[in-house]
C-alpha cells in the first residue's frame, strides 16, 4: 500500500516537474507545478506531516500558484516562449549535465550513507482518530517554545516583503527617468 | 577625580553622538545643525583643554585610562589612556576641530560637512588615545571614512581622484598592519599566555624572535609610512590637500599626518623595540630625503595650496627623523613638532583657503601685490609662514631645532645634511611670498578684501599658539618629557641600542656674584 | 509483482533519492527556460525538493524539527515569491518582453 | 642696575608692540617719536649698566639675568638669559646708541611715506632682536636675535615691495643669511653634544680649561664662522648685502652697515677661547678669507656709480677687516674697528641718505657733483666720515685699521699687505666718492628734463632730524679712536675693558717685530692713505689721469651675476628636474599600478556577461565540483 502511494506520488512528482520545465506556455507550466504540489503533499501525509500537507496544498498550490497565474495574466504573457532556440550556446547540453550532475552526486551520497542515521528525536506523535491533531499540537508546541523568536522574525519577513511589493509596483509617475 | 568621570571615552564618543545628531536633524533647520556640530566640537575641546589642566606633568604612565572588556574571548578590550605622547595630539584635535567648524565654510552641503568632521574627530581622537592594537586600528580605519568623503565631497576639479587615491593608498597601507597586528597578538600569545590585543601588555611582557619582531616592525611601519607621508609614499598627499575643501586640508595637515608619526613612536618604538633600531638607517635616510626632495619639490610648485602641501612632506620628515635618531631631545622635539606643524600648517591652509576665497584660484602666478591692498591678511601671513620657516621665538623653531640638536647626537651626518633644508624652507616659502604678496598689484588682485573680523578671531588663535610656544615651550616639554625618556629607556633595555650620552654640564668656571632670576618682563 | 510490492517498503532513502531527482529536474529548469516566471517556478520545484527530503528525514529520524524547517521555508517561499513578482511586474513595466536574456543590464 | 639688564631690549620690544596695536593711531610723526624714545631710554639703560659695571673689578664684570627657562629638554637646559660683560655692553651702547640716532633720523627721512609707523615697528623690532643678538647668555638666545635681525632685514630691505629688486633683494639677504644660518645651528649641535651645554660661560670654560677636542674647537669654530659669513657678508656669501641697499637708507646705515653685520664679529669674539682652542689653520682660514674679501670688495668699489654701492662694497671690505683682525687673534682691535665703523659708516650712510633726500631719490654719482654748498652740513660731516674711513690721522678710521694692521703683519705678512692695498684702495674711492658727489661742476641739471623733473628740482639741505644725527656721528668719527690709542698700555681703554672676555684668547705680539716698530708701520699707514687720497684727487678733480673703471670691476667682478645664472639656470633646471621626477617618476609609479589592475581588471570583467542563466550555470557547475570534492573526500 505504501508502495503504491509512492509510486502514484512519485510520478505526479516527476510528472509535474518534467512538465513545468519542458511546457512552453506558462499557464500549463504552473498547472504542471501544481501537480507537483500536490504529489509532494501526498508524500508528507505518508510521512505523518499532516499540517505540512494541508499548507501545502493552501498556500502553496493555492496562494502561490494561483499568484503566478494572476501575474501571468496581468502581464499578459501567457504567450508560449520559443523552445526550438537557445541563445546561449551549448547552455542546454551544459545544464542538462549540470542538473543530472547535481542529481547523480546526491543520490550517490544517499545511497552511501544509508545506514547512518537512526531516531535521535523524541519522536512523531502518531495521528489518529483519537488526536486527530498530534501532529499539528506538537509542531505547534516546538514552533512556539524553541523557534518562538525565528516565528515571529518571519512575520517581520512577511511584512517587509508586503510593503516592498506594494512599493515596488506601484505606478509612479515618471517611469523611465528614475526616483 | 580622574575615577568619576571617564573624560578619554567621553572625548571619542562625544564627536560620535554629535554626527549622529548633525545627521537625525532635517536639513531646513541648518542653523541647528551648525549649532549642535558647534556645541559638540567646542565641548569637546573644552573637556580636551580640561585634560591638559589635570594632566599630571612629571608623570610618565597612562593617565585617565579606561579600561573595559569589550571581545574578551579575542582578549580585545576599550582601553584609552593619555600621557606625554598623546596629549598634546588630543589637545590639538580638541582645539583644531571647533577651529575648523566655526571659522570654515564650506558653502553647500553643511550637514553632511558637519557630520563627516565630528565623525572624524572621533576616529582621530580614538587613534591617539587607544591603547588596544584592534581598537586602534579601528579608529584608524574609521578616519578614512569621513576624510573620503571631505576630500571628494568638495570644491575642486579633481576630488574623486584625489580621494580615491588618498582611500586606496592608505587602506593598503592599513592591510599590511592589520596582518602585523593580528600576527602580533597570536605570536605573543606564547610569551603571554593568553589572546590579548592590549598595546601595553604586548610591550611589556611579549618578545619577539629577532627576525619575527622585524617583520611585524614592517608591516606596521608600512601603515605609518603612508600616512606621514614618507618618501617615496607621498604623492597621495599633494593631491588630497588640493583638492579638500579648506576645512579638510587643515584637519588632514594638522592632525591626520600626526597619526602616522605618533604611530611610529607608540606602536614601532615601544612595541618593537629591537627592530627599530635595525630600521633607523633606512628610515632617518628617507626621512632626510623626504626634507630636501618635499623642500625641492615644494619650490618648484605653481599651486600655492600644493607648495604648503609639499612643505608638509618636508616637515614631516623632520618629525621621522626626531623619531628615529631616538634621543631624548629628538624624541621630545618630534612630538611636539607634531603639535607645531599642526598649527602652523594648518593656518597655512586656512590663510590659502582664504585667498582662494576671496580670487578663485590658487595659481601663484596669478596672485601679485596682495601686500599693498591687504596689509593685515599679508601680516598674518607672514607670522605663520615664518613659524613654518622656523625662526625662533615662535613655535616651529623649538620643535625643530630640539629634533636637530637631538638628532645630532645620534646621527650626526644625517642631521648635518637634514639642517639644510630650513635653507630650503625660507627659499621656497620667501619665494611664494614674494611673488603672492609683494610687487605692484594688478586689476584682479587689487580688490583683494582684508580679513574679516571672524577671520581675523580664528588667526588669532594660531597665532597665539604659534607665539606662546615658541617662547615658552616649558610647560609642554614638562608634560612630554618624562613618557619620551620612559619611551627611550623601554627602546634602549629591549635592545642593543645605547643611548648617547651628553657630556656632564660643567659649571662654568666664570661665577656670578649676583645671579638673580626675574620673572618674566 | 505482489511479492516485490511486499518485499520493496519504500524506505526513506526512496524519498531522498526522489528528492535529488526533482531537484535536479528544477536546477536544469532554472538554467533552460528563459521565462522568468517559469524560473521562478523551477526554484519552487527546487525547495520543495528539499522540502521533501527534510520531511523525510524528519520521519527516519523521529524528529520534529525537520517539519518545523520546512515550516520556515514555506514562509520564505512565500515571501520570495512576492517580492520575486513584484519585481517582475515593475520590469515588465519598462519592457514589452520577458525574456532574461534581454536583463543584460549589469554585463560589465 | 644690573638687574635692570632685561630693560634694554625690553623697551624696544615695549615700543614694537605698541607701534603694533596702536602704530595707525599713532601715524607720523608720534609712532616715529614713541620708537626713537623707546631705543633712546634702552640706551639710557645700557649707560647705566655700563657705569654699574665699571664700577666693578674686572673678575666681576659678568653678570647673568635669567628670565625663564627656555627649551628643558633632558641634558639640554637653556635658559632665556641675557648677559651684562663688558663685550655685551659695549655692543649694546653702539647699537642703542647709534640706533637711536638713526631713529631720529628716519623720522625726517621717511616723512610722507605712507607706511611711515610701520617702519618704525620693523625698527624697534630690529633694535630689539639686536639686542638679544649681542646680551644673549648662550647661543641659542643669540640665536634668536640672530634670526630676529635677519628676518627684519627682510622686512626693512623689501619694505618698498612693489619694487621687484627690493622684493628680490629682501628674499636674497635671507636666504642666503639662511645658508649662515646653517653653520651657525651645526655649530650648536657640535658644541651640545661635546660640551653639553649652550651657554657660553660653559663652552668657553670647556675650551679654556682644554677639555674641549681641537677638532670639535675647528669643528665649531668653522661652523660660526659659516654663521658670521652669512650675517656679516664675507666671501662667498657677501652677494646680498649690496642688493640690501634698495632698503631705505637708514635701514642701510643701521642694519647693513653699523649693527647687523657685525654680528658674525661679534660673534666669533664672544666665542674667541673656542678659536683658540681650535687647530691654528682656523685663525689662518678666517683671516684669509677677511683679507681676500677686503681687497675683493674693495676692488669692486672703485667702479661703482651708484652712491650707497659703493659704501656697500666698502661696508663688505671693512668687515673683511674685521674678520682679518679675528683671524689674526685680534679680537680687540676687531670690536675697535667695529665700532668706529660703525660711527663712520652710519655717518656716511646716513650722509648720502640725506644726499639722496635733497636730491629727489637720485642716487646715481654721475649725476651730482658740488653739493657742498648747497648741502653744507651734510657735506662737511660727510667729508669728515671719508677722512675717518681713509684713514687719515687723527680721525677714528685711522687709528683702528692700524690696530688691525699692526696684528696681521705680527701674523701673516702677505695677509697685511692685502689689508695695505685695501686701505690704499679705500681711500682711493672714497676720495672718488666725495670729489663726485660735493666737489666738481654740478650735473643734476643735466638730465632734469629727460628725468621729467618739473618745479624746483635743485637739491636742498635736510631738516634737523636728519642733520643732528650727522653732526653728532660726525663728532663721534673724529673722536672715536681714543677709545683705543696705540702710545702706552695705559691707553688701551678698550683692551683694558675687554680684557675679562678675550684675556685667554687675544694673542700677544709683544716681542714681535711689528710690535717694535709699531710706529714705522703707522707711518706706512698714513702714507698709503694719503697716497690713495692725492691719486684720486688726481684722477677725479683734477683730471690728470683718464679713470680706470673697468666694466668687470663695476659688474662685481660678475661673482654675482654668475651665482644668480648658476641659481636661475641649472640650479633652477634641476630643482625642476625634481618636481618633474615627483610628478612623472614616483606619482607616476602609483598611477601606473592604478592604471595596470584596472587594465587587468577590464579583462576580467567580460566574465559579467549580465546573463542570468549562465551565473546560474556557473553556480551549478560550483555546487557539482564542490559535492564531488566533498563527495570524493568522503565527507557526505
Amino acid at each position: 500500500m505504501e508502495l503504491f502511494v509512492f509510486v502514484v506520488a512519485a510520478a505526479m512528482v516527476l510528472v509535474g516537474a518534467l512538465g513545468v520545465v519542458t511546457r512552453s506556455n506558462p499557464v500549463h507550466a504552473a498547472m504542471s507545478l501544481v501537480l507537483t504540489l500536490f504529489g509532494i503533499a501526498v508524500m508528507f501525509v505518508s510521512h505523518n506531516a499532516h499540517f505540512l500537507a494541508a499548507v501545502q496544498v493552501i498556500v502553496y498550490a493555492g496562494a502561490i500558484v494561483v499568484l503566478f497565474l494572476f501575474v501571468i495574466m496581468l502581464l499578459g504573457v501567457d504567450k508560449a516562449e520559443d523552445l526550438s532556440v537557445e541563445p546561449i550556446t551549448n547552455q542546454r547540453p551544459l545544464a542538462v549535465i549540470i542538473g543530472a550532475g547535481i542529481s547523480a552526486i546526491v543520490i550517490a551520497a544517499i545511497v552511501s550513507s544509508r545506514a547512518g542515521l537512526g531516531p535521535s528525536g523524541k519522536g512523531l506523535n502518531e495521528t489518529t482518530i483519537e488526536s486527530p491533531d498530534a501532529n499539528i499540537r506538537q509542531l505547534a508546541r516546538v514552533i512556539f517554545s524553541d523557534n518562538v523568536f525565528a516565528f515571529e522574525l518571519t512575520s517581520v519577513l512577511l511584512l517587509v516583503a508586503v510593503i516592498g511589493t506594494v512599493v515596488m509596483a506601484r505606478k509612479t509617475k515618471s517611469v523611465g527617468t528614475g526616483k | 577625580m580622574h575615577a568619576s568621570f571617564p573624560i578619554l571615552s567621553a572625548l571619542v564618543l562625544l564627536p560620535i553622538l554629535g554626527a549622529i545628531l548633525v545627521t537625525v536633524i532635517s536639513n531646513k533647520h541648518l542653523e541647528y545643525v551648525k549649532l549642535i556640530a558647534m556645541l559638540f566640537s567646542v565641548g569637546v575641546g573644552g573637556m580636551s583643554i580640561w585634560l591638559l589642566a589635570s594632566f599630571h606633568s612629571h608623570d610618565s604612565g597612562f593617565q585617565f585610562v579606561s579600561q573595559h572588556d569589550w571581545v574578551s574571548s579575542w582578549g580585545i578590550s576599550w582601553h584609552l589612556g593619555v600621557d606625554g605622547v598623546s596629549l598634546f595630539l588630543v589637545v590639538l584635535t580638541g582645539i583644531l576641530f571647533p577651529l575648523v567648524i566655526l571659522g570654515v565654510d564650506p558653502h553647500h552641503d553643511h550637514k553632511r560637512y558637519l557630520a563627516w568632521l565630528l565623525l572624524l574627530e572621533a576616529g582621530v581622537m580614538g587613534s591617539f588615545l587607544s591603547l588596544d592594537l584592534f581598537l586602534f586600528f579601528i579608529f584608524f580605519e574609521i578616519v578614512l571614512v569621513p576624510m573620503y568623503f571631505l576630500i571628494g565631497g568638495w570644491v575642486y576639479d579633481k576630488r574623486v581622484y584625489a580621494a580615491t587615491k588618498f582611500f586606496l593608498y592608505t587602506m593598503l597601507g592599513s592591510a599590511f598592519m592589520l596582518v602585523g597586528i593580528i600576527a602580533t597578538a597570536v605570536i605573543a600569545r606564547r610569551d603571554i599566555g593568553y589572546l590579548t590585543f592590549d598595546l601595553v601588555t604586548l610591550a611589556e611582557q611579549a618578545s619577539f624572535a629577532t627576525n619575527t619582531g622585524r617583520w611585524l616592525f614592517v608591516s606596521f611601519a608600512i601603515a605609518f609610512a603612508v600616512k606621514v607621508p614618507i618618501f617615496p609614499l607621498h604623492t597621495w598627499l599633494p593631491d588630497a590637500h588640493t583638492q579638500a575643501p579648506t576645512g579638510g586640508s587643515v584637519i588632514l595637515a594638522g592632525v591626520l599626518l600626526k597619526m602616522g608619526t605618533y604611530g611610529f613612536l607608540r606602536f614601532g618604538l615601544y612595541l618593537f623595540p629591537e627592530a627599530a633600531v635595525w630600521a633607523k638607517p633606512v628610515l632617518l635616510t628617507l626621512a632626510v630625503i623626504g626634507i630636501i626632495y618635499g623642500a625641492i619639490a615644494a619650490t618648484m610648485q605653481t599651486d600655492l595650496k600644493r607648495l604648503v602641501a609639499y612643505s608638509s612632506v618636508a616637515h614631516l620628515g623632520f618629525i621621522v627623523l626626531g623619531i628615529f635618531a631616538i634621543t631624548s631631545q629628538s624624541l621630545t622635539g618630534s612630538v611636539m613638532q607634531m603639535v607645531n606643524h599642526g598649527i602652523s600648517t594648518g593656518a597655512l591652509f586656512l590663510l590659502v583657503g582664504m585667498i582662494y576665497e576671496r580670487r578663485h584660484t590658487r595659481e601663484i602666478a596669478e596672485l601679485r601685490g596682495i601686500q599693498s591692498v591687504a596689509p593685515i591678511f599679508s601680516a598674518a601671513f607672514m607670522i605663520v609662514m615664518l613659524s613654518s620657516i622656523g625662526v625662533p621665538g615662535l613655535n616651529g623653531f623649538a620643535g625643530e631645532f630640539l629634533i636637530l640638536i637631538g638628532s645630532f647626537q645620534s646621527a650626526r651626518w644625517w642631521t648635518i645634511v637634514a639642517a639644510t633644508g630650513v635653507i630650503l624652507a625660507a627659499l621656497y616659502l620667501l619665494w611664494a611670498y614674494q611673488r603672492v604678496f609683494h610687487g605692484e598689484p594688478d586689476e584682479a588682485n587689487s580688490s583683494f578684501a582684508e580679513i574679516t573680523l571672524r577671520e581675523g578671531a580664528l588667526l588669532m588663535v594660531f597665532i597665539g599658539l604659534i607665539g606662546f610656544t615658541g617662547l615658552y615651550p616649558k610647560p609642554m616639554l614638562e608634560r612630554i618629557e618624562p613618557s619620551v625618556d620612559k619611551l627611550m629607556e623601554h627602546v634602549v633595555s629591549h635592545s642593543d641600542y645605547k643611548a648617547p650620552t651628553t657630556p656632564e654640564l660643567k659649571t662654568p668656571e666664570v661665577t656670578t656674584p649676583e645671579s638673580t632670576k626675574v620673572e618674566g618682563h | 509483482m505482489s511479492v516485490m510490492f511486499s518485499l520493496a517498503e519504500p524506505t526513506s532513502t526512496w524519498y531522498l533519492v526522489l528528492s535529488a531527482v526533482l531537484f535536479g529536474i528544477g536546477t536544469i529548469g532554472v538554467m533552460v527556460r528563459r521565462n522568468p516566471l517559469i524560473m521562478f517556478m523551477c526554484i519552487e520545484l527546487m525547495l520543495n525538493a528539499v522540502n521533501l527530503s527534510f520531511v523525510a528525514l524528519s520521519s527516519q529520524i523521529a524528529n520534529i524539527d525537520g517539519q518545523v524547517v520546512v515550516f520556515f521555508v514555506l514562509v520564505v517561499a512565500a515571501a520570495e515569491v512576492v517580492v520575486g513578482l513584484g519585481i517582475i511586474v515593475s520590469i515588465m513595466r519598462r519592457r514589452t518582453t520577458l525574456t532574461v536574456d534581454d536583463m543584460s543590464g549589469l554585463k560589465g | 642696575m644690573l638687574d635692570l639688564v632685561w630693560l634694554i631690549p625690553a623697551l624696544p620690544l615695549a615700543g614694537f608692540l605698541l607701534i603694533l596695536l596702536f602704530g595707525r593711531i599713532l601715524g607720523e610723526p608720534r609712532a616715529g617719536i614713541l620708537a626713537t624714545l623707546m631705543t633712546a631710554s634702552s640706551f639710557l639703560v645700557v649707560v647705566g649698566v655700563y657705569f654699574d659695571l665699571l664700577s666693578r673689578t674686572a673678575e666681576e664684570r659678568h653678570h647673568v639675568v635669567t628670565l625663564f627657562s627656555w627649551l628643558p629638554v633632558g641634558s639640554l637646559q637653556v635658559d632665556m638669559a641675557l648677559l651684562a660683560d663688558p663685550l655685551s655692553i659695549t655692543m649694546a651702547l653702539f647699537v642703542t646708541g647709534i640706533g637711536s640716532l638713526i631713529h631720529l633720523y628716519a623720522i625726517g627721512y621717511m616723512h610722507g611715506d605712507p607706511k611711515f609707523s610701520k617702519f618704525f615697528l620693523y625698527l624697534n623690532l630690529f633694535v630689539f632682536s639686536m639686542l638679544m643678538l649681542v646680551l644673549g647668555e648662550n647661543l641659542l638666545v643669540t640665536f634668536l636675535g640672530w634670526e630676529g635681525v635677519g628676518a627684519c632685514s627682510y622686512f626693512l630691505i623689501s619694505f618698498w615691495h612693489t619694487r621687484d629688486s627690493a622684493a628680490t633683494a629682501g628674499k636674497k639677504a635671507f636666504v642666503t643669511n639662511r645658508v649662515g644660518d646653517w653653520g651657525m645651528m651645526v655649530a650648536m649641535f657640535l658644541a651640545f653634544s661635546s660640551v653639553g651645554t649652550l651657554s657660553y660661560a660653559g663652552i668657553n670654560a670647556a675650551a679654556d680649561g682644554g677639555k674641549l677636542a681641537a677638532v670639535t674647537a675647528t669643528g665649531i669654530a668653522m661652523m660660526l664662522f659659516v654663521g658670521a659669513c652669512g650675517k656679516s657678508a664675507q666671501l662667498p656669501l657677501y652677494i646680498w648685502l649690496p642688493d640690501a641697499m634698495e632698503g631705505p637708507t637708514p635701514v642701510s646705515a643701521l642694519i647693513h652697515a653699523a649693527t647687523m653685520v657685525t654680528s658674525g664679529v661679534f660673534l666669533l669674539t664672544r666665542m674667541a677661547p673656542v678659536l683658540h682652542a681650535s687647530y691654528p689653520w682656523a685663525g689662518d682660514v678666517i683671516a684669509t678669507v677677511g683679507a681676500l674679501t677686503a681687497l675683493f670688495a674693495a676692488t669692486i668699489a672703485v667702479a661703482q656709480t651708484d652712491i650707497k654701492k659703493v659704501l656697500a662694497y666698502s661696508t663688505v671690505s671693512q668687515l673683511g677687516f674685521m674678520f682679518l683682525a679675528i683671524g689674526s687673534g685680534a679680537y680687540v682691535a676687531a670690536i675697535f674697528h667695529m665700532v668706529t665703523h660703525a660711527f663712520f659708516k652710519a655717518l656716511l650712510f646716513l650722509g648720502s641718505g640725506s644726499v639722496i633726500h635733497g636730491m629727489h631719490h637720485e642716487q646715481d654719482m654721475r649725476k651730482m657733483g658740488a653739493l657742498r654748498k648747497l648741502m653744507p652740513i651734510t657735506g662737511f660731516t660727510f667729508i669728515i666720515g671719508w677722512l675717518a674711513i681713509a684713514g687719515i690721522p687723527p680721525f677714528a678710521g685711522f687709528w683702528s685699521k692700524d690696530e688691525v694692521l699692526l696684528y696681521a703683519f705680527a701674523n701673516n705678512r702677505l695677509l697685511w699687505l692685502i689689508g695695505v692695498i685695501t686701505a690704499l684702495l679705500t681711500a682711493y674711492y672714497m676720495t672718488r666718492q666725495v670729489i663726485m658727489v660735493f666737489f666738481g661742476e654740478a650735473r643734476w641739471n643735466d638730465h632734469a628734463e629727460e628725468n621729467g623733473a618739473h618745479g624746483d628740482h635743485t637739491p636742498h639741505e635736510s631738516p634737523w632730524t636728519m642733520v643732528t644725527p650727522l653732526v653728532i656721528l660726525a663728532g663721534l668719527s673724529i673722536v672715536g679712536g681714543a677709545m683705543q690709542l696705540p702710545f702706552s698700555k695705559s691707553t688701551h681703554f678698550l683692551e683694558h675693558w675687554l680684557e675679562p672676555v678675550v684675556h685667554h684668547s687675544e694673542v700677544s705680539i709683544s716681542g714681535t717685530w711689528a710690535y717694535s716698530n709699531k710706529w714705522l708701520l703707522l707711518v706706512v699707514a698714513i702714507i698709503i692713505a694719503v697716497a690713495g687720497v692725492v691719486a684720486s684727487i688726481a684722477v677725479y678733480a683734477k683730471g690728470k689721469f683718464k679713470a680706470i673703471e673697468p666694466k668687470i670691476l663695476a659688474d662685481a667682478w660678475r661673482y654675482d651675476s654668475a651665482v644668480s645664472a648658476i641659481v636661475g639656470g641649472p640650479g633652477r633646471a634641476a630643482f625642476g628636474g625634481v618636481a618633474a621626477f615627483d610628478a612623472k617618476i614616483v606619482d607616476g609609479a602609483v598611477n601606473g599600478i592604478g592604471t595596470e589592475v584596472r587594465a587587468a581588471s577590464g579583462l576580467l570583467r567580460k566574465v559579467q556577461s549580465g546573463l542570468v542563466r549562465s551565473y546560474a550555470f556557473v553556480i551549478g557547475l560550483g555546487a557539482v565540483v564542490l559535492l564531488a570534492w566533498f563527495l570524493l573526500r568522503g565527507i557526505l
